[in-house]
């Protein structure tokens, strides 16, 4: 039948036209309209999402066979049969199925001007990799049209569904309604509401765009539209400097990654054969044993420049806590949930590059566990250092960012995509909450100037205790199943075991829970420490609240480890329908491991604690002192306690926030900032002397000095001209001798 | 016949053409200068052609050529007085280096 | 010892039209002898209807083909002579235009101007045909001394008086120190006749210094007509302080009659001594080249910019034959090349001069400022100064550019490094060039007058015929330089040509 | 019809607005309103036409040449009338007949001081006729002399029309590319005279000056000949581009042009130059041209950091743009110095892209300075606040010109940078990685540089002393109808590439084989 999975570039282009619509009608629709517009849109595309992800589902559990199949692999490595029985046989083969009846469903002329290249090597491509896998290989949906052709090659554009795209489409399409939705109340009365929602649109469209994409010359384009919606949105107050530079510094610290991102593509290309930027077509050379290993170890390098900056990995994640400047839904939505793993989803599409390239699992060159590692711990630390609610859930973003990339960089891919996906949801709601507290509280984010908010405020404070907890991961909560696989792909790696990426992990995972305790308490708990009532916001913003935590307590069972012997429909779902089959190295897949298990859960719980007390602490000495002048009986008690309390503040905590934190922030601030702000101010000195004193003095001196010497040998010889005839005569007569001599001497 | 010395006549005849006209001021001693270089050029001429028609009786051509010359140097010259005549009758003066308006 | 002399065959048809010209001059003679002075007028279109029925000859000639040689050879009319004298005819028309309402208004004699230039264009005529040592020497004097005196023909002014005399002593000392080399030549070969001394210098060993003396010492006396640096000198001066129109004539058609002399003997009479002449006219043309550039860049004169102007194109001309000798293809390529050049030189300075006169009648000033705003009060003549700077700079699609082209290629031609590095000179040299054209074009168009007298200025007929005979002229070839070759195609000279 | 295109469609094309010129020139200065109306309605005449070339044009045959025409010119040199477009000319003709309508409806109620729009326009007029003749030009001299011809309107547009230091910028223009040009004249002629002989019609040999003849017939030049011929060449094209170090004439010339001045020398002055290299001196010199190579893309790189480092030093917001164009080129020329199909095309591609982007930049600036009398990028700000939609167009035009992906500019860089992995011929693919990686960084550079700008001008709150000032008024529809075409062309060059890849490519790929460079 005729499936939504060769049509899915209708879910972008539903977005597009809105943005249109909004771009051009929305000030005159008004903005109730406008907001309309937004929110319906997304919502169909929420709903064909749903559809993919049901088809997908459906394809997976009754895989393509024979023809079809031999047909879908020759589309998905972006070949057509070319020889007329090939042809021949696709008809008869492809009866009423996907085919290229489907090709032809496409807005343009489509497959039949396809790159060819001897499609013997899809089928033999296809034996190869079929085996692979947990269950037998189920080919991506490609389908392409000839986008542009150099020479002899037709580039062309497509989109491609698997699981991953899938699952992409559905968190993205969740997220950018409730967003939506949220927005009509926290963006009230906004000056620039329209372009705001358009924006959102464009958004959204973009990030389909990209996660659908069928190559990576069309990821790039997805890339780089994201990244300018997210320079828009930063910059929407733009009147106050402090947030159009925040815009800039991201947009340009994106623009350096994207250099990697450009050449890493560019390689790629090169290195498969030059003859399609197709992205399975890539993965497939780099799996195919005669694969340049140095193009691909270069390639992936700088395609993890890419990642490095999108994905605000060390170093290069300095424009993520400015980006908070935006408004705050947006951060959610961009910052959180979404663009911001645009890099991670990079990797994991490609990972076969990566995964040969960097040589995962098999030489000992961990660069992107490691990387990832080191982001996930500096981000915990700097979240202890930050007294803005939003900036706390910043470093915290750039921290799971580093989980998940530690985990795509130990091999266990399902870990990290998985906690890509259930990450979108709490910390999507996290930051609502954030946004939802701030709305109350006179749009301030200084948690200082907060607290006690759990009594004005019920159910935002429910639902941001629930996606810190799930943050935090405490079972059962999404973010307690998604972490534990990572923690256990760390611990089983491929064909060794990454201890120092599991210790990293568990590290964090303490550090998580602490730092969210600590945001958690300031806000909601002790007094109320701002001035005016704080009030529960409407239900437009509660609602999405909801959902997002809803979302956040139950997505972690849709990978229900197997270890539970729960029935085979209930367990390892995600990785069934989600992990590819095609095109994928052979990556081990982490058992469950209880210990483990246990062990980051009471880290995570001893963080909350650690967090508890050192808080409660610091809200009262004078009261407590008051307690020990009145209950002399409970004193020993209280001592303990205290003990209890130095024990865990000055030794734990303090040592984690204290020293610790505060180098790392200021490292952060005075160094790799410094780097990259140094770098645009060394740029801009460099460019004066440039242009001042090379561009102005040289290069144009030169000219101008020409032109003065002519002028100048003029004047000289003009003097000659006495107006004295017999001057002029000897002159003459001069000439007449010299010339005479020459010729009659020398020559 | 030996021709060398006519020619060694026209030389230092010449030469002393060239030295008149550079370097005297009065504009009519330029001028006799100037006729002292055709002479030059006149005996050179005749010379010459006393030289060929030795050879070929046919070849007059230099004798008439000197014969041009005279007639033709007559006529500049008389332009030429005329010019200085003017040039006096203008400014009281015929001495060269005051000729100098315009230059550059 | 007797002579039997037997008179020279005439050919009058190829003589006409020099004949026309000098019964042209007779008449104008009687004429001014037997009118008063309110029928002066006459003289001008007298003279400039003589002008032009000499062409037709010229034309029945052309089409009849046929090379007449006469005085045992001694006087040719081919193609060649044909094109030039057609060329000076048109030239000294022109002139003739110039100088109606100039001459009628100043209080100078007119009848006799009108002589000196019908005599003066008969000098160059007989240039364009001589072919013979005293020809030439005849036909030079009797081009230059009437020149001498029309450079002085505002008597009362100091300038021109000064203008004249500088031009006049210059002129004879060269042609003294030409005569000098004529002498020499005439010694070594025994012959006048170009065609014969041809052979026999060729014949002589190349190592016989007092042939190279003449060579020069020749080469040198026309070198001075065309005002080659470093024998530039007068130039200046003469073409300041001699009336406008007169310096036209100068500037055009005695500087072509120099070229025409120059291309005579070297390519008849020197011809197997190229290797004499070829580095001299190496140098002569860079030094032309550059001095008259650059001195042009600092003149606020127009007129005597244009003078300065004028040495730089004649170094243009002289250009190829410093390569002539490479190949008998080359040595054609050069040949056409000037004579091209100089047939739209003559257009375009022409030009140039008509519109100086034409302002200067309104300005009473050649001061370069004096063009100041000239486009707000006088769109007209600032365009059609503009088309001949244009053209002057070789930019198309004013015909100059055709002219630079033939230059080009003439050097290219030859092949050699020196051809391809004199190349680069002109190449360079017309940039310069542009430096002052352009600024002249920058006053006219982008500045204000300088008194803020923006009264349009009446042109008078003549000096519109004029205009508009040189515009269409630079245009009209400009876009279809097919036009020039057409008639300068089948000119040739003796061995060289096609 | 086909047939009377197929005669005299180039011609028409090239020769129209010279008629009108002459129409106008007739025409008394003071009626105006006939004068604007005359040279739109010729300008847009000439559109049809090149709509009319567009419709006949054979797309899949796009390597050979069409509607050509070949009639004898100056027979004396054999230099002949030869005409023809291919996929390589046709983008160029048809952004030309494009922009200068545009520019003409722009100018509508915007003439600068002082005003005369007779003359304005005529010169306009002039400049097409050079433009669109140099494209289609099939004959070295014929293109040398379209070339030439589009000087001179240029040099009086910028001297009488310009800002304060108009004067000193037109000469320099002028005096920059005659110089460049006049070294050009020189190396077609050896080339003329160093190439074999060709058969000519009235039969015999003769030597030529056809762009379809001479690559075969240049194929006899001897390498060090070969060598020098293209320096010469390269010197005039190099300096129309321009190519770093001979682009100090560019700022002054944008920056002191008028706003139509200043477009259409971006929009297609520059693009004679490159345009050069692809027709003329690629072709016909192969080889002399893979020696080049390595020092073009050397210079092309630096041309790329150099110019983007400039721009950072500007104050300026035009000349800003202009040095910008520097840095734009120096993409294109890296593309064609590669020597690869690829390469070209991105370039192709480029020229078009950089003329429509740069063109709306330029078109933005001047609107601003009408509006602030001043482009001093510190006075100006807040832009989005005062006049929102010409905010947006000026955010939009920066995109596009930073290499968005999704906007035309992107695929004059990308494909580039692509192509410079590997170079064809024998170059030194190690070194021209280098040249990629450099490059790559411009574009980094070139997002500073541009949102710097944008920064300054659009954000943030207006300045006290235009806060309040009622000349300051948002786009007007002139603007609009000279604007929406390119913005909107920009989207859709961004989306669907092919349209302009379709057109070049087979005339590209067919060029690069026939310079049987192996690779």
């Amino acid at each position: 039948m005729p499936t939504l999975l060769d049509k899915v570039w209708i879910i972008p282009a539903v977005m597009a036209a809105s943005f249109l619509l909004i771009l051009f009608l929305g000030k005159r629709l008004g903005t109730k309209a406008t907001a309309g517009i937004g929110i319906a849109a997304v919502s169909l595309c929420l709903v064909f999402s749903v559809i993919t992800a049901g088809q997908w589902i459906n394809r997976v559990n009754h895989p393509p066979t024979g023809e079809a199949l031999a047909s879908d692999i020759r589309q998905a490595n972006g070949l057509t049969p070319q020889t007329p029985e090939e042809i021949e046989s696709e008809i008869n083969s492809a009866t009423k199925d996907s085919g290229e009846t489907v090709g032809a469903g496409d807005a343009q002329p489509s497959s039949e001007s396809q790159a060819a290249t001897e499609s013997g090597a899809a089928t033999t491509s296809e034996g190869g990799h079929s085996s692979e896998g947990s269950h037998e290989t189920v080919p991506p949906v490609v389908r392409t049209v000839t986008w542009f052709e150099i020479g002899p090659i037709h580039f062309e554009a497509g989109t491609l569904v698997d699981g991953l795209t899938a699952m992409m489409l559905v968190t993205v399409s969740i997220i950018s309604l409730l967003v939506h939705i949220y927005s009509t109340e926290y963006l009230r009365g906004d000056v620039r509401y329209t372009h705001y929602y358009a924006f959102l649109s464009l958004f959204t469209a973009s990030m389909l765009f990209y996660v659908m994409s069928s190559n990576t010359l069309q990821m790039l384009v997805g890339w780089e539209l994201v990244g300018l919606c997210s320079f828009g949105l930063i910059g929407h107050w733009w009147e106050d400097k402090k947030n159009s530079d925040a815009a800039l510094k991201a947009f340009l610290t994106n623009r350096v990654g994207d250099m990697g991102l450009i050449i890493g593509v560019t390689i790629t290309f090169f290195a498969a054969g030059a003859t399609s930027f197709n992205v399975l077509h890539i993965n497939e050379y780099a799996l195919s044993p005669g694969a340049n290993t140095t193009l691909l170890l270069v390639g992936a390098l700088c395609l993890f420049g890419g990642v490095t900056s999108k994905s605000g990995q060390f170093p290069l994640h300095t424009w993520l806590p400015d980006a908070m400047a935006g408004p705050t839904p947006v951060s959610a939505l961009i910052h959180a949930a979404t663009m911001v793993v645009a890099g991670v989803y990079l990797i994991a599409r490609l990972y076969a590059v990566f995964f040969e390239g960097l040589g995962i699992g098999s030489s000992s060159l961990h660069y992107v566990a490691f990387i990832g590692g080191f982001t996930t711990i500096m981000g915990g630390a700097l979240a202890f250092a930050q007294t803005d609610l939003k900036k706390v859930l910043a470093y915290s973003t750039i921290s799971q960012l580093g989980y998940m990339v530690m985990a795509l960089g130990v091999g266990a891919w399902t870990a990290g995509v998985f906690h890509l996906f259930t990450h979108a949801f709490f910390k999507a709601c996290l930051f609502l909450g954030a946004g939802s507290v701030s709305h109350a509280c006179h749009h301030t984010f200084d948690m200082r100037e907060m607290g006690g908010l759990r009594k004005h405020m019920k159910s935002t404070h429910i639902t941001f205790l629930i996606a810190t907890l799930a943050l935090a991961g405490i079972a059962p909560l999404a973010g307690f199943w998604s972490k534990d696989e990572i923690l256990a792909g760390a611990q089983q790696g491929q064909e060794h075991a990454y201890t120092l990426m599991l210790v990293f992990g568990l590290i964090t995972a303490f550090m998580t829970a602490a730092y969210m305790g600590r945001a958690y308490w300031m806000t909601f708990w002790g007094e109320y420490r701002g001035h005016g009532t704080p009030h529960e916001s409407p239900k437009v913003i509660t609602i999405p609240l909801w959902i997002l935590a809803i979302c956040a307590v139950l997505f972690g069972f849709l990978n229900l480890p197997a270890f539970f012997n729960a029935p085979s429909w209930a367990t390892t779902r995600f990785e069934h329908f989600v992990e590819p089959t095609f095109a994928f190295p052979a990556v081990e897949h982490p058992e469950f491991t209880p210990w483990l298990a246990v062990v980051s859960t009471i880290l995570a719980v001893a963080g909350l604690a650690a967090a508890y007390l050192y808080y409660e602490r610091n809200k009262g000495p004078h009261g407590l002192t008051q307690r020990n002048r009145l209950a002399k009986g409970g004193y020993t008690f209280l001592e303990n306690k205290y003990y209890l309390d130095t024990l865990y503040t000055d030794i734990i905590a303090a040592d984690t926030k204290g020293p610790l934190a505060r180098a790392a922030y200021w490292f952060n601030q005075n160094v790799l900032d410094g780097i990259i702000d140094g770098a645009s101010a060394v740029t801009k000195k460099v460019s004066g002397v440039v242009y001042h004193g090379v561009d102005q003095m040289v290069v144009d001196g030169v000219v101008n000095g020409t032109g003065l010497v002519s002028e100048e040998s003029g004047q000289f010889l003009r003097r000659m001209q006495t107006g004295k005839v017999q001057q002029y005569a000897a002159i003459l007569f001069a000439g007449v001798v010299v010339l005479a001599g020459v010729l009659v001497f020398v020559v | 016949m030996l021709i060398n010395q006519f020619l060694f006549l026209g030389a230092i005849l010449f030469c002393i053409g060239v030295y008149g006209v550079l370097v005297r001021r009065n504009l009519v001693l330029v001028l006799m200068s100037i006729e002292l270089i055709l002479n030059a050029v006149n005996i050179n001429l005749v010379a010459f052609g006393a030289m060929w028609h030795a050879t070929d009786p046919a070849n007059l051509s230099g004798q008439v050529f000197a014969l041009f010359v005279i007639a033709v140097a007559a006529a500049e010259v008389g332009v030429g007085l005329a010019l200085v005549l003017m040039i006096f009758r203008n400014r009281q003066s015929i001495d060269a280096d005051d000729v100098d308006l315009l230059k550059g | 010892m007797t002579f039997a002399w037997d008179a020279p065959s005439v050919d009058f048809h190829a003589l006409a039209p020099e004949i026309i010209v000098a019964a042209t001059l007779v008449i104008l003679l009687l004429v001014d002898a037997f009118t008063g002075e309110d029928q002066r007028w006459a003289s001008s279109s007298i003279a400039g209807i003589g002008l032009l029925v000499a062409l037709i000859p010229i034309a029945s000639l052309a089409y009849d083909g046929t090379t007449r040689i006469m005085f045992g050879g001694g006087y040719v009319v081919d193609n060649y002579a044909l094109v030039l004298k057609a060329l000076f005819l048109l030239s000294g028309y022109v002139v003739v235009l110039l100088s109606t309402n100039y001459i009628a208004e100043g209080d100078y004699w007119e009848g006799e101007y009108y002589q000196m230039i019908l005599a003066s264009v008969l000098g160059m005529m007989v240039m364009a045909s001589a072919r013979d040592l005293v020809s030439i020497f005849v036909a030079l004097e009797l081009l230059s001394i009437p020149a001498y005196m029309m450079a002085a023909w505002r008597k009362r002014d100091l300038k021109s008086d000064e203008a004249g005399l500088k031009y006049y002593l210059m002129g004879v000392f060269a042609s003294a120190v030409m005569l000098y080399g004529m002498s020499v030549i005439y010694g070594y070969t025994g012959s006048t006749l170009l065609a014969d001394i041809a052979p026999k210098i060729g014949a002589l060993a190349t190592s016989t210094p007092l042939v190279t003396l003449g060579i020069v010492f020749v080469v040198i006396g026309f070198a001075f007509k065309v005002s080659a640096v470093p024998f530039h000198t007068w130039a200046p001066d003469t073409y300041e302080g001699a009336p406008t129109p007169v310096t036209a004539f100068l500037a055009v058609a005695s500087k072509a009659a120099g070229f025409v002399a120059l291309l005579t003997l070297l390519f008849v009479g020197f011809w197997p001594r190229h290797d004499v002449w070829e580095p001299l006219i190496w140098v002569l043309s860079a030094a032309t080249m550059f001095v008259g550039n650059f001195i042009a860049l600092r003149q606020t004169n127009v007129i005597r910019m244009l003078a300065y102007s004028g040495i730089a194109q004649a170094g243009y001309m002289l250009a190829p034959l410093a390569v002539a000798g490479a190949s008998p293809e080359a040595a054609s390529q050069a040949l056409h090349s000037i004579v091209i050049y100089l047939v739209i030189y003559a257009a375009m300075n022409l030009g140039a001069f008509a519109v100086v006169l034409a302002v200067a009648r309104k300005t009473r000033s050649a001061e370069s400022d004096s063009f100041g705003g000239l486009f707000s009060y006088a769109p007209g003549l600032t365009v059609c100064m503009s088309i001949f700077l244009f053209s002057l700079a070789g930019i198309p699609p004013a015909a100059g550019w055709f002219a630079k082209l033939g230059i080009f290629q003439a050097l290219a031609s030859a092949g050699t490094t020196s051809g391809y590095v004199l190349a680069v000179i002109v190449a360079l040299n017309s940039v310069i060039a542009f430096a002052y054209y352009g600024r002249l074009m920058r006053i006219m168009w982008m500045e204000d007058a300088p008194d803020g007298d923006v009264s349009p200025i009446r042109v008078p007929w003549s000096i519109t015929a004029a205009l508009v005979l040189t515009v269409g002229v630079t245009l009209v070839w400009g876009v279809l330089p097919g036009l020039v070759t057409h008639f300068t195609d089948p000119i040739t000279l003796l061995a060289v040509g096609r | 019809m086909k047939d009377f295109l197929n005669s005299w469609g180039l011609s028409l094309a090239i020769f129209v607005p010279l008629v009108g010129a002459v129409v106008m020139l007739v025409i008394p200065k003071a009626k105006e309103q006939l004068h604007k109306v005359i040279a739109l309605a010729t300008s847009l005449v000439v559109a049809l036409v090149g709509v009319l070339l567009l419709a006949n044009f054979a797309y899949d045959d796009g390597k050979t040449l069409q509607f050509v025409v070949n009639k004898s010119w100056i027979p004396f040199i054999n230099a002949r009338y030869e005409l023809g477009i291919d996929g390589i000319s046709l983008p160029m003709i048809a952004l030309t007949m494009l922009v200068v309508p545009l520019c003409i409806i722009y100018s509508w109620n915007h003439f600068p001081e002082p005003k005369n729009p007779k003359a304005f326009l005529i010169l306009i007029l002039i400049l097409e006729t050079g433009m669109i003749g140099t494209f289609c030009a099939q004959d070295l001299i014929l293109f040398f002399v379209f070339f030439e011809v589009v000087l001179l309107p240029m040099y009086f547009m910028i001297g009488v029309w310009g800002g304060e230091k108009r004067r000193y910028a037109a000469m320099k223009f002028f005096l920059y590319t005659l110089f460049g040009s006049a070294l050009m004249i020189v190396s077609f002629m050896a080339l003329y005279f160093l190439s074999d002989k060709v058969p000519v019609a009235g039969g015999g040999f003769a030597h030529t000056w056809s762009m379809q003849e001479l690559p075969v017939a240049a194929a006899g030049i001897s390498t060090t000949a070969a060598l020098w011929i293209f320096g010469g060449m390269f010197m005039g094209f190099g300096i129309k581009v321009p190519m770093f170090p001979f682009h100090t004439w560019l700022p002054d010339a944008h920056t002191q042009a008028p706003t139509v001045g200043s477009v259409i020398l971006a929009a297609v002055l520059l693009k004679l130059g490159t345009y050069g290299f692809v027709r003329i001196a690629l072709p016909i010199l192969p080889h002399a041209a893979e020696k080049w190579a390595p020092f073009i893309g050397l210079l092309a790189v630096i041309g790329i950091v150099y110019g983007a480092l400039c721009c950072l030093a500007q104050t300026d917001m035009k000349r800003l743009i202009a040095f910008s164009s520097v840095a734009h080129m120096g993409f294109v020329m890296l593309g064609i110095a590669t020597l690869t199909d690829f390469g070209i095309n991105a370039a192709i591609f480029g020229m078009v892209a950089h003329g429509l982007i740069t063109g709306m930049l330029f078109f933005v600036a001047g609107s601003a300075k009408e509006r602030f009398h001043t482009l001093d990028i510190a006075r100006l700000g807040g832009m989005l606040k005062q006049m929102p939609r010409m905010g947006w167009i000026l955010g939009f035009s920066a995109m596009a010109s930073l290499g968005l992906p999704g906007l035309a500019g992107f695929w004059g860089e990308f494909p580039a940078i692509l192509s410079a992995y590997n170079p064809g011929g024998n170059l030194n693919a190690g070194l021209f990685r280098v040249y990629m990686v450099v490059a790559a960084l411009g574009t980094v550079l070139a997002a500073a540089y541009l949102l710097w700008l944008y920064q300054r001008v659009a954000f943030g709150t207006p300045k006290e002393e235009f806060a309040h000032d009622p000349h300051v008024h948002d786009v007007t529809f002139t603007e609009y109808v000279a604007w929406v075409p390119m913005l909107v062309l920009i989207v859709v060059l961004g989306f669907f590439p092919n349209i302009l890849f379709h057109v070049t490519n087979p005339a590209v790929t067919h060029m690069v084989s026939a310079m049987g460079l192996g690779s």
